[in-house]
């Protein structure tokens, strides 16, 4: 499936491509912002609209957030959209993936969690 | 002819037939260095720095920007090193895409890179002790503390105080709360009366005159205590009360605070002590005092199943709410949003003694270590200023609806509502901002608008062919 | 403010149903300062609508409860088959009294005139009841907040503050009380209150107010 | 004037009791519960769509009692009608000479079996008894139109000394009575003392001079039911004592009428308590045994004519 992915400057964006490189056998789009609190819902829905099947949040850890919430806001609306998603009955999902550039196994077990069919919105 | 600079880091080796092949396809000339070579920086239109996503997170690149004086918005930053190894065939096609895509989207900004030195002062409140006055004195920092009243307002980094005789300008703000405590929960009369609840520190007092074997104790632990020192108590208390007294202890709590060293494991012992912790909204817990007047009935319902409690204790120990603010502050802090609380655990990612307003520190302890470890930080702040970028946000004037939902998201208070009646409008102060974005994301009238340093309209890397796993 | 609630996605879907062309309408006020109705959740709805196949636009208007505003859509509107407004009830009706011919869809629930008591979270304050008595009982309106808008309260069912009907929602009574006892004016409380005139409310049918004044 | 009013002004210790009319129309339902209380009570309350469950009317069933030879006290609550249909009903019970009036606000219809109901709340308790005592007392709607003929009504409010917030209460009591409630059946008393506490204050404010005052008893059946009270009815205060002496006695039933009586015991020694109200719901047959055993039998006869 087709995947993209935004991940903040400070943690998520590293980390995404890291997990790139150590994981070739997944492919993804991969944009960086200045903080996952700037990914908004219908921006979330805009980037789904290319032809993304799931779009992959990568921040900060929740609580050690440099924007103190900007990860928590994005979950937030993730989930939101995830509900807007389901109940419209659009197969497509947002996940979200809390990480640091030296833990990327988060993001891997996000993905296989969405892969194998259940959502991982949850850190 | 415009210009592009490309400064690589370490010996990467740079596409040199794609480049020409840019240079061709969109008429610019470009100029390859390596990032230790000095270059000079009339005329460019687009800095392009090739390195690894690890070093080059945004304030470095601000750094940069600000050394050459150059506009933060014409430094891009493209992770190379990474590309080549994720996509080695097609990572100079990438770079080309990427430069092609950057340079397509050329509209300029004034914006500009500004160091910000606040005033070499504090001000701190309530009146510091000799100690604290020495201990930053040391630091050549003046100490201001003016007899009320007076008015602190927000000056840029800056704040100045105002009083009839005096306006000063200090560039750092020092609070020792005065926590006015307060029950977390509403208290009926007839339940004070039974004289069974009671606050963490007087229970404390109990501890030694009253004996607890087989009791029901209930702690009610308010969600805005973010102090370890509660929590660590809490745990302690409920474990030692069940394990030597056979107490029977319930926590009632909205959270259950973790998240610090040790506490995980402090938790499951008490829980493996019999304690049992229950997440509820605190404000819907009721308490109603017993016939007998020894003990109160706590009702409340269960967060995971909404399933309805109601049990007898015969103490209930409440954490105190603390209030924020410093005594009276409200009465001289003239601020956009009022001040939260952070304490240590709250954040890595900031300062000790930090709040949510920069340059307001918050202390709470009295001795000589914690002074310095204190005025270290705020000397920190001082000489390292901050680096802020002007005129790279926006608030589009008739889109604003003035909903203050950014002054209320806003994580730095970076926002302030100017101008008189009607004309209100939303504006950011660029030398608080962090150019975070969340107030943008916020904004219900995307009246924001956020010109940070990554495109977010297109993709940066985007994977040639299947994407396929 | 009007304080609405975005109706449910499948809901919208279902009313679309036969359309092709739709045009998201946002309100650039109330519903907008509530964040259910402005031009994000314009956006929002119009890219769900776009997955689900339809073409789907949003556009914003200053105030959908304004002729004046909504007859400058003429074009945006007439080239579509159907509008989905997410104003509240008002700002529906008025852009269909301005667009008679086109279909208009209320994309929300109009649920009540309140102010936010904190970052995301908004409360009813008024009902409109015509006959404002507020300062009676320390400016806390027991027509709106109690569920029995009890005059002479409070019932038999306060408890800890709380209402029997919502334990989360405070008893108006407890509050009422506790502000005249702080303001010391409990006396006030003991006078029998008369029963209400609700003929200046919505049961005395549609209202209005002409004033001749500034009539043309 | 009404028998319940000539007891109590005869001083009397009075005793109320309380039928639900059921949900259907057996009126063999009523009468036989009428008649087991018959020689036991001084009057019955008829409820009124009691926790806003449909049931039979109070109207219709206290015509019921009446024949059944029971004294009724009809009891109108404010949620189901408005100004209007009060006042008729109460006009028409007069008329079919229907004296005991109990004027309530009435549980919300969430609680009941029809929670998508729209309430009415056009008045409130307070208010209605204002208007129906200016009826009687002025001969006057609430309008103001005069009305023709004689009202004889005795009419009475509910209060619940045990809900929040409690110091309220005896002032909120205060109106109803200045409002023009002739006797008051409170809430059921299991904490005697907060129920001796709230008549220490009714005292001082000299309301027990003004009204007469019943307090409400609940015989129990079983520790289950008490819980349920506890936990489901708002604004009950019930000592745990109680709730450990049915747990652990062997026969609930025979604990249950014991606490009762000992309940009633305490409040006839309580000074401006002039009489009991037993809710038995669904135990009226207890009832006599109750008033037995707490020597409150034989009632007074009503004098023939």
């Amino acid at each position: 499936m087709r995947i993209a992915s935004v991940g903040c400057d400070r943690q998520g964006f590293p980390a995404l491509l890291r997990f790139l490189e150590t994981f070739p056998e997944y492919r993804m789009d991969v944009t960086a912002v200045p903080c996952l609190g700037t990914v908004h819902e219908s921006m979330m829905l805009h980037i789904l609209e290319d032809g993304y099947q799931l779009l992959l949040l990568a921040g900060c850890p929740l609580d050690s957030c440099f924007n103190q919430k900007g990860s928590e806001f994005a979950f937030r609306k993730a989930q939101r959209v995830n509900a807007l998603l389901t109940e419209a009955g659009i197969p497509k999902r947002v996940a979200c993936a809390f990480v640091t550039a030296d833990k990327i196994g988060e993001i891997k077990r996000v993905l296989e969690s969405i892969v194998s069919g259940q959502k991982g919105e949850e850190p | 002819m415009k210009k592009v600079l490309w400064l690589y880091e370490g010996e990467d080796n740079v596409p040199l037939p794609q480049i020409q092949a840019v240079e061709e396809k969109i008429g610019v000339h470009v100029e390859v260095r390596s990032l230790g070579e000095d270059f000079s920086s009339e005329n460019l239109e687009q800095v392009l720095i090739l390195g690894s996503s690890f070093s080059w997170h945004r304030e470095r690149l601000l750094e940069f920007a600000l050394q050459r004086s150059i506009n933060p918005l014409q430094v891009r930053f493209f992770p190379w090193q990474e590309v080549q190894r994720i996509f080695p065939t097609t990572a100079s096609k990438l770079l080309e895409h990427f430069l092609v895509e950057t340079l397509k989207r050329r509209e300029s900004y004034p914006a500009q890179v500004v160091k910000l030195l606040p005033e070499r002062k504090v001000l701190v409140l309530p009146r510091p002790e000799k100690a604290l006055q020495e201990v930053f004195s040391r630091f050549g920092i003046p100490v201001y503390s003016p007899q009320p009243p007076f008015l602190v307002e927000r000056d840029g980094v800056n704040f100045v105080l105002s009083g009839e005789s005096f306006h000063e300008k200090v560039g750092s703000v020092v609070l020792f709360p005065e926590w006015q405590e307060e029950p977390p929960l509403r208290i009926p009369m007839e339940v004070e009366e039974t004289g069974k609840i009671l606050p963490l520190a007087r229970f404390r007092n109990l501890l030694s005159q009253k004996k607890f074997r087989e009791k029901t104790v209930v702690f009610v632990v308010p969600p805005q205590s973010h102090s370890l020192k509660d929590w660590e108590e809490v745990f302690a208390l409920a474990r030692d009360l069940s394990r030597s007294q056979k107490a029977k202890i319930w926590v009632l709590a909205e959270e259950i605070m973790v998240a610090a060293p040790q506490f995980e494991r402090l938790y499951r012992e008490t829980r493996s002590e019999g304690a049992l912790f229950e997440k509820t909204k605190i404000s819907t817990i009721v308490l109603q005092p017993t016939l007998d007047m020894q003990g109160l009935w706590v009702e409340f319902e269960t967060e995971r199943d909404r399933y309805h409690q109601r049990f007898r204790a015969d103490w209930v120990v409440y954490v105190p709410k603390r209030s924020p603010l410093p005594f009276g502050a409200s009465s001289w802090w003239r601020g956009d949003a009022p001040i939260e609380v952070f304490f240590d655990l709250e954040n890595p990612n900031l300062p000790r003694f930090s709040t949510s307003l920069q340059g307001v520190f918050i202390a709470s302890q009295f001795d000589e270590e914690y002074f310095l470890e204190l005025a270290q930080t705020v000397d920190t702040y001082l000489t390292q200023g901050k680096i802020a970028v002007s005129d790279c946000t926006s608030v589009e004037e008739e889109k604003c609806v003035l909903c203050l939902t950014c002054l209320r998201t806003c994580p730095w208070k970076a926002i302030e509502i100017e101008g008189k009646s009607k004309r209100k409008r939303a504006h950011i102060n660029w030398e608080q901002c962090h150019l975070c974005g969340i107030c943008m994301a916020f904004c219900p009238a995307s009246a924001i608008g956020v010109n940070s340093l990554y495109p977010e309209d297109f993709f940066m890397i985007t994977t040639t062919g299947s994407g396929e796993k | 403010m009007i304080v609405g609630e975005r109706k449910p996605v499948t809901e919208i879907i279902d009313n679309l149903k036969g359309y092709r062309k739709v045009l998201v309408l946002a309100c650039g006020t109330c519903v907008t300062v509530c964040m259910s109705g402005g031009e994000k959740e314009a956006q929002e709805l119009a890219s769900l609508l776009r997955l689900k196949g339809f073409q789907a636009q949003a556009q914003t208007v200053e105030r959908q409860c304004e002729k004046e505003f909504n007859l400058q859509l003429q074009t945006g509107i007439c080239a579509c088959e159907a509008v989905v407004s997410l104003a509240c009830g008002i700002g529906v009706q008025v852009l269909a009294d301005c667009f008679p011919r086109v279909p208009v869809f209320p994309g929300l629930n109009t649920t009540f005139m309140g102010a936010p008591v904190e970052q995301g979270i908004w409360e009813e304050r008024c009902s409109g009841c015509g006959e404002c008595l507020v300062h009676l009982f320390g400016n806390v309106c027991p027509i709106t907040r109690c569920a029995k808008s009890l005059l002479n309260g409070p019932c038999g069912g306060s408890r800890g503050g709380k209402c029997e009907v919502k334990p989360e929602r405070d008893c108006a009574w407890q509050l009422i009380y506790d502000r005249m006892k702080s303001q010391g004016k409990l006396e006030s409380l003991l006078e029998v209150q008369p029963p209400k005139n609700w003929s200046f409310s919505r049961y005395g049918g549609q209202r209005k107010m002409i004033r001749e004044d500034v009539k043309l | 004037m009404s028998f319940l009013e000539s007891v109590l002004q005869r001083g009397i210790f009075a005793v109320t009791a309380e039928v639900g009319p059921p949900k259907g129309t057996e009126r063999s339902v009523i009468e036989k519960k009428c008649l087991q209380l018959r020689d036991y009570v001084d009057a019955v309350n008829i409820t009124d769509n009691q926790t806003a469950i449909v049931r039979l009317s109070s109207f219709a069933s206290c015509l019921i009692a009446r024949e059944c030879g029971v004294e009724p006290v009809m009891q109108m609550v404010c949620r189901d009608r408005n100004r209007i249909a009060l006042q008729s009903d109460f006009l028409g019970a007069c008329a079919l000479g229907i004296e005991n009036f109990l004027c309530l606000t009435g549980d919300h219809q969430s609680m009941g079996n029809h929670p998508q109901a729209k309430n009415v709340f056009d008045i409130d308790s307070v208010q209605l008894l204002s208007i129906l005592n200016d009826m009687k007392e002025k001969k006057i709607f609430q309008c103001g139109e005069t009305l023709k003929g004689e009202v004889k009504a005795f009419l009475g409010a509910g209060e619940n000394p045990f809900a929040d917030p409690v110091e309220f209460r005896v002032y909120r009591l205060a109106k109803k009575v200045s409002a023009g409630a002739r006797f008051v059946q409170t809430q059921a008393v299991f904490d005697v003392e907060m129920f001796a506490r709230f008549m220490e204050e009714v005292r001082k404010m000299g309301l027990h001079e003004k009204t007469h005052i019943l307090a409400g008893v609940i015989p129990v059946k079983s520790p289950q039911a008490l819980r349920y009270m506890q936990n489901e009815v708002p604004g009950l205060s019930i000592p745990a004592s109680l709730l450990e002496r049915m747990e652990r006695t062997k026969d609930p039933k025979e604990e249950g009428v014991r606490i009762c009586v000992e309940i009633i015991e305490k409040l006839k020694t309580i000074e401006g308590v002039r009489g009991v109200h037993i809710m038995a719901i669904a135990w009226e047959s207890i009832v006599p045994e109750i008033v037995q055993r707490s020597n409150l039998y034989p009632r007074p006869r009503k004098e023939v004519g």
